[in-house]
């Protein structure tokens, strides 16, 4: 059996991520662009489940669209005049950058498209490689355990330092975004207090 | 669903070939109907609990006299059919100041995650004309305990564009909570989820249930989930109450401080809306609490026969309808578990619960991993596999 | 329709991802670069997953989970330096913030 | 595979460093933090980080050999053994250096302590990966921390200027590297460097999307090291960041990406004595590279009045210089040489480096100021300072008895012996180093014959200050003193790592 994606499915899809994308990057307000962001993580999430990636695309919604999307809402929320349009919110040279951007996508498609690629017909995720855990796993693996395993063998070590990462990074945001006691506040405070 | 439903309609037509989409509309009307209904007796159960534990008249007395002399639990019912109504009745206000886009779509998103979270719920199987019992759900996902918690991001998302957009302080700040709230109780949510998880060596509800009933080193009241992960049973209890902002978790509408929170503004249908999935998510993680940790639709030892005589008349699917009576009867239990929480629990402050999340449940979510996957090595190492 | 093929993934991809440069380019609130940033992100994982099943090679469903937990660090320094950046200046213009001239 | 003691030894410098980095935070989470004693715990804990290395050098030095695991996500190897310890020694006299403004200044130094070990366990990481998006994680732990410190000074404007600026430019450029690195992974269907060389020999004719990813990866590459024409953020980050901050930006990502641009270029992208044509096309970008953050970072330098700017323009300069010996390295012929030089080179300038900023942040700290003409008299104020600034501004330039003087030497020869016809670029790096000469001296003349603007003089240098000084300076000496030694340990330093690349 070829894999062969639902047209319909994804174009439906690519019309939401280029979409949603353009809102992004053009909307005028900011909250708006934050939903746009959002709604291109689900189409995105979408164009995974077309893809057979259901354990990404579910990891896609949980991390992406419910952590990254929502702190980034709270973001706008804490800094921003909740109801001002962002009406300057371009620099003076759109066209400027428009251009470079197509100039960009011009290579990029160029690159990629021209090229050849290594791909197989054939359509399941099968991994090429032989658990060595001990477990016994069943010859057809469910991807998401396929996934698991991978994980163990060869990409240990990044998955031990992607929490170091997490770590560092939580402590030094934690330092760089809280108020510090021991200093006098910066100059012009508005009346705000935050709790 | 799909595979019974085209079975059923089999057997009812005598071979009619349903088309691809038939079970999804069948399946979305049937969630429709059941989130609606389902919500009035929940609500006409709520009152009545909160009438009998705080001693309020109304939930115990409206409506005709004679119900309400007949008994004390058949009075008061006729509240809930007059609520819909005025609701449903009343005027659609959009404030002059708010962000249209963002007011409107907020309870649209809201109610489309509380639809779209009843796919992968189990409810029953059934081994009728089959070899291998099918479970009976919208779909079995093989993600799907994973696909449960994700949607909840769809909730967080709602509730923060209906208190953004209302532009009124009050919104924003029960909006701001909530997103906070649900998020933080989201992670030792996942981690209490996940005990479960490595227990059963999958993430489809389905299988969760089936590896349930099979049982834990060969005992099978030891397979359900709230013996080897009691501790995780109770954080994700919790954290489902906070996740749902029911009291004593309800920060996010505290009418002494915020009004009524992100809803604020809302009226009408739109408040409905936001009312009727509130009441949906409740029964959604009592569902899931049922079949992540009570056994979904099994009993112990007890496998029912797929068809029931009964001399005169043969019912058909009765493991199905077996099931589901079981599945329910555990369900509105945990239901009962919960308002029996609300009514009797002070709410906590915010920062209160913040470092009851973060400090103490989940901590105790990791203690229990850690004993679940104890728990599964043995399992893997002396009895051979995975429970399922 | 024609059928959809590994290079209708990868167009996407490259659309996705100069609209997130374009975004980063000419957005001004730090925010909305942030939000841009996401954009350019995501094409690399749609590019990687799209790889992944048609070559087939799990490998590629791999890197993008690790993809995604990169950008959740990365977003989470940036919110960092956004109220950061508030604090200072009361507003998040990136055009504004300039004031070291060499 | 390998068994779990060689897997131990193989490790033993993550770990130990990692195990400081815990302890280090679980010091700071005591009820009473003592900022000094976690440095101290620290700086301990890095220097037996970079004495655990030494078993891996010993083995692959007897064994002519990595070590592997993982099929190639950790490589022990000579390259990684040299910046796995230097990222230690780095780390530790960042440490040594920043710990006293830092905790005098009350900017939570605990925190500012913590971070230190993580970012050099990321370091060390991406120096010894041989697998792409690893070095990528890797990477991130490096730069994510660096971005916040340069942020530290939460409420100082050109603080968080210089974390956003920083933050920007190097978030697109990972966005870039990673777009590069998803191409890559298209067209070989792995990201694992020795397969990539085994299946780039397979094929006749690069995907045009290899050469375009390839291409994204090294401009990323670019922006970290700050290579011009994309060094646009590092004066401003220089300046705008807290002085430690800036020491540690300036010195360990640099040394860290040379090292993973010769293991990408000569380990195995770009393969020996095959075929070149990538190699030919990457190395157009590369001496396009060397050449514009030579001529950018030395001329703009002229013209800057605060220390902190002339030192991040110098650092462009020197990355420039840098690249002559990865070029050298990607030609096929005298990739030893030009390995061995541009380690030796990156080396030299980390500690010149170092010490330079040592001073700089000692007189900040101290006097507040960065402005060159507040050295005005430092030599009667410190001799010491000026002693060391005087040391390490002479290294930087390539002044004769010192080891930066080597450096350069040995990086043009390099050059030279791999493609004579390249006899313009070994020029146009001589004058550069001329020019340099000028900046460096415009520093050094207000030193030693300005008179010194207050009359309130004698700067004290604390312990840590000169230990630390000390160290980079007895190190500059000593290698530029004693080129023999340098010689054989660079010689026989290239003909393992000659082993390499064939994991």
């Amino acid at each position: 059996m070829i894999y062969d994606p639902n047209p319909v499915a994804f174009w439906l899809l690519a019309a939401m991520v280029a979409g949603c994308a353009l809102a992004v990057v053009r909307a005028r307000k900011l909250f708006h662009a934050g939903l746009a962001l959002v709604g291109t993580l689900f189409a995105v999430a979408g164009l995974y489940g077309l893809l057979q990636a259901w354990f990404l695309a579910a990891v896609q919604v949980l991390v992406y669209a419910g952590a990254i999307a929502i702190m980034l809402l709270f973001a706008i929320m804490l800094t921003h005049n909740m109801m001002n349009p962002d009406l300057k919110s371009l620099t003076t040279q759109p066209w400027t950058a428009a251009a470079l951007c197509l100039m960009l996508l011009a290579i990029l498609l160029g690159g990629t498209l021209s090229s050849t690629w290594q791909t197989a017909p054939d359509t399941t995720l099968s991994p090429t490689w032989t658990p060595k855990c001990g477990f016994q796993v069943a010859e057809a693996i469910p991807s998401v355990q396929a996934l698991g395993f991978r994980l163990l063998d060869p990409f240990t070590l990044p998955f031990e330092m992607v929490s170091v990462l997490i770590l560092v990074s939580l402590i030094g945001a934690l330092v760089v975004a809280r108020r510090n006691p021991a200093l006098p506040e910066a100059p012009e405070g508005r009346e705000e207090k935050a709790p | 669903m799909e595979p019974i439903f085209e079975q059923f309609v089999r057997d009812l037509t005598g071979g009619f070939q349903v088309p691809f989409w038939a079970p999804m509309l069948v399946s979305l009307g049937l969630v429709l109907a059941f989130i609606a209904l389902n919500a009035m007796f929940m609500i006409w159960l709520e009152r009545k609990i909160c009438g009998r534990i705080q001693r309020r008249m109304g939930p115990m007395l409206t409506g005709p006299k004679a119900w309400a002399r007949f008994s004390m639990w058949t009075g008061g019912w006729f509240q809930t059919p007059c609520d819909s109504v005025k609701l449903l009745l009343k005027e659609d206000i959009i404030p002059a100041q708010v962000d249209r886009f963002g007011f409107m779509l907020a309870p649209v998103l809201v109610f489309m995650a509380a639809l779209a979270v009843y796919v992968p719920l189990p409810i029953s199987s059934t081994s009728y004309a089959q070899s291998a019992p099918i479970v009976v759900a919208v779909a079995d996902l093989d993600i799907g305990l994973l696909y449960v918690v994700a949607i909840t991001t769809l909730t967080i998302l709602a509730i923060l564009t209906a208190g953004w957009a209302s532009n009124n302080k009050y919104s924003l700040l029960g909006g701001m909570r909530a997103g906070v709230q649900i998020l933080s109780y989201e992670i030792p949510m996942l981690f209490a989820l996940m005990g479960p998880m490595v227990l059963a060596g999958s993430l489809s509800l389905g299988d969760l249930v089936l590896v349930q009933h099979a049982g834990l080193f060969g005992v099978p009241l030891l397979g359900w989930f709230l013996v080897p992960s009691f501790l995780g049973a109770v954080v994700y209890l919790i954290c489902a109450v906070a996740e749902t902002n029911r009291p004593p978790f309800d920060m996010p509408e505290a009418e002494q401080e915020l009004v009524a929170g992100f809803s604020t503004e809302y009226t009408a249908m739109r408040f409905a809306m936001f009312y009727l999935a509130e009441f949906s998510n409740t029964f959604v993680v009592c569902m899931i609490f049922t079949a992540v940790f009570l056994g979904g639709w099994t009993l112990p030892g007890f496998i029912p026969p797929s068809s029931l005589n009964l001399g005169f008349f043969t019912l058909p699917y009765f493991d199905l309808l077996a099931g589901m009576a079981i599945f329910f009867a555990k369900a509105y239990a945990v239901v009962l578990l919960l308002m029996w929480i609300r009514w009797t629990f002070p709410r906590l402050r915010p920062d209160h619960l913040m470092t009851f999340g973060w400090k103490f449940l989940l901590p105790l979510s990791f203690v229990n991993l850690l004993v679940c996957i104890v728990l599964a090595a043995i399992q893997q190492i002396y009895f051979g596999g995975n429970p399922g | 329709m024609s059928a959809i093929g590994l290079n209708h993934f990868l167009a996407l991809g490259a659309v996705l991802f100069c609209l997130g440069t374009y975004g980063v380019l000419t957005r001004r609130n730090a925010i909305a670069v942030l939000l841009s940033l996401e954009l350019m992100f995501n094409a690399v994982n749609l590019n990687l997953v799209a790889f992944a099943r048609f070559m087939p090679n799990l490998d590629g469903v791999v890197l993008a989970v690790f993809v995604i937990a990169v950008a959740a660090a990365e977003a989470t320094v940036g919110v960092a330096l956004v109220l950061s950046i508030y604090r200072n200046f009361r507003h998040i213009d990136l055009d504004q913030v300039d004031t070291m001239k060499g | 595979m390998t068994n779990a003691l060689t897997m131990l030894q193989a490790l033993a410098p993550e770990v130990v460093v990692a195990a400081t980095a815990f302890l280090v935070m679980g010091l700071d989470l005591r009820r009473n933090p003592s900022p000094r004693a976690q440095a101290t715990v620290a700086i301990w804990g890095l220097l037996a980080g970079a004495l655990a290395t030494i078993p891996d050098w010993l083995d692959t030095a007897a064994s002519n050999s990595a070590l592997t695991l993982w099929g190639g996500i950790f490589l022990a190897d000579p390259l990684s053994v040299v910046f796995r310890a230097l990222a230690c020694v780095t780390g530790a006299l960042v440490l040594l250096f920043s710990i006293d403004p830092v905790d005098a200044e009350r900017r939570n130094p605990g925190d500012f302590v913590t971070l230190v070990p993580f970012v050099v366990l990321g370091l060390m990481l991406s120096v010894s990966t041989g697998e792409l998006l690893t070095f990528f994680v890797a990477f991130e732990i490096v730069s994510l921390p660096l971005y916040l410190m340069a942020a530290w000074n939460r409420n100082e404007r050109a603080s968080a200027e210089a974390g956003m600026k920083y933050f920007v430019t190097g978030s697109v450029s990972s966005a870039v590297m990673l777009y590069g690195i998803s191409l890559v992974f298209g067209t070989m269907g792995t990201t694992f460097f020795s397969q990539i060389a085994t299946r780039y020999e397979a094929l006749a004719d690069p995907p045009q999307a290899f050469v375009l990813g390839s291409l994204m990866i090294l401009a990323a590459l670019g922006f970290k090291i700050a290579a011009a024409p994309f060094h646009i953020w590092a004066p401003d980050v220089y300046q705008g960041a807290p002085r430690p901050s800036a020491m540690f930006i300036s010195t360990a990502p640099k040394a860290a990406m040379v090292a993973v641009m010769l293991r990408l270029f000569w380990g195995s992208l770009a393969l020996q004595g095959r075929d070149f044509r990538l190699a030919e096309t990457w190395m157009v970008l590369l001496a396009v590279m060397a050449i514009l953050s030579m001529f950018w970072g030395n001329l703009v330098a002229l013209a800057q009045t605060d220390i902190r700017r002339l030192m991040a323009c110098s650092g462009i300069a020197h990355i420039g210089y840098t690249l002559l010996g990865v070029l050298a390295a990607s030609r096929a012929g005298a990739e030893l040489e030009g390995a061995a030089a541009a380690i030796y080179y990156v080396v030299v300038y980390s500690f010149a480096n170092l010490a330079a900023w040592g001073v700089i942040v000692l007189v900040g700290w101290r006097t507040g100021s960065d402005r060159i003409e507040d050295y005005s008299g430092l030599a009667r104020r410190s001799p010491f300072l000026a002693f060391a600034l005087l040391i390490s501004l002479l290294s930087l330039a390539g002044a004769p008895p010192l080891a930066g003087f080597l450096g350069k030497f040995y990086l043009f020869r390099a050059l030279w012996e791999a493609q004579p016809a390249w006899w313009w670029m070994v020029l146009i790096g001589i004058v550069n180093s001329v020019i340099s000469l000028y900046y460096y001296f415009g520093i050094l003349k207000p030193v030693y014959f300005g008179a010194p603007q207050d009359e309130a003089s004698a700067l004290a240098v604390p312990w840590r200050f000169r230990a630390g000084l000390m160290v980079c300076l007895a190190v500059l000496m000593v290698l530029g003193l004693f080129p023999e030694l340098t010689r054989m340990t660079l010689e026989a330093g290239a003909a393992i790592l000659a082993q390499q690349g064939t994991p």
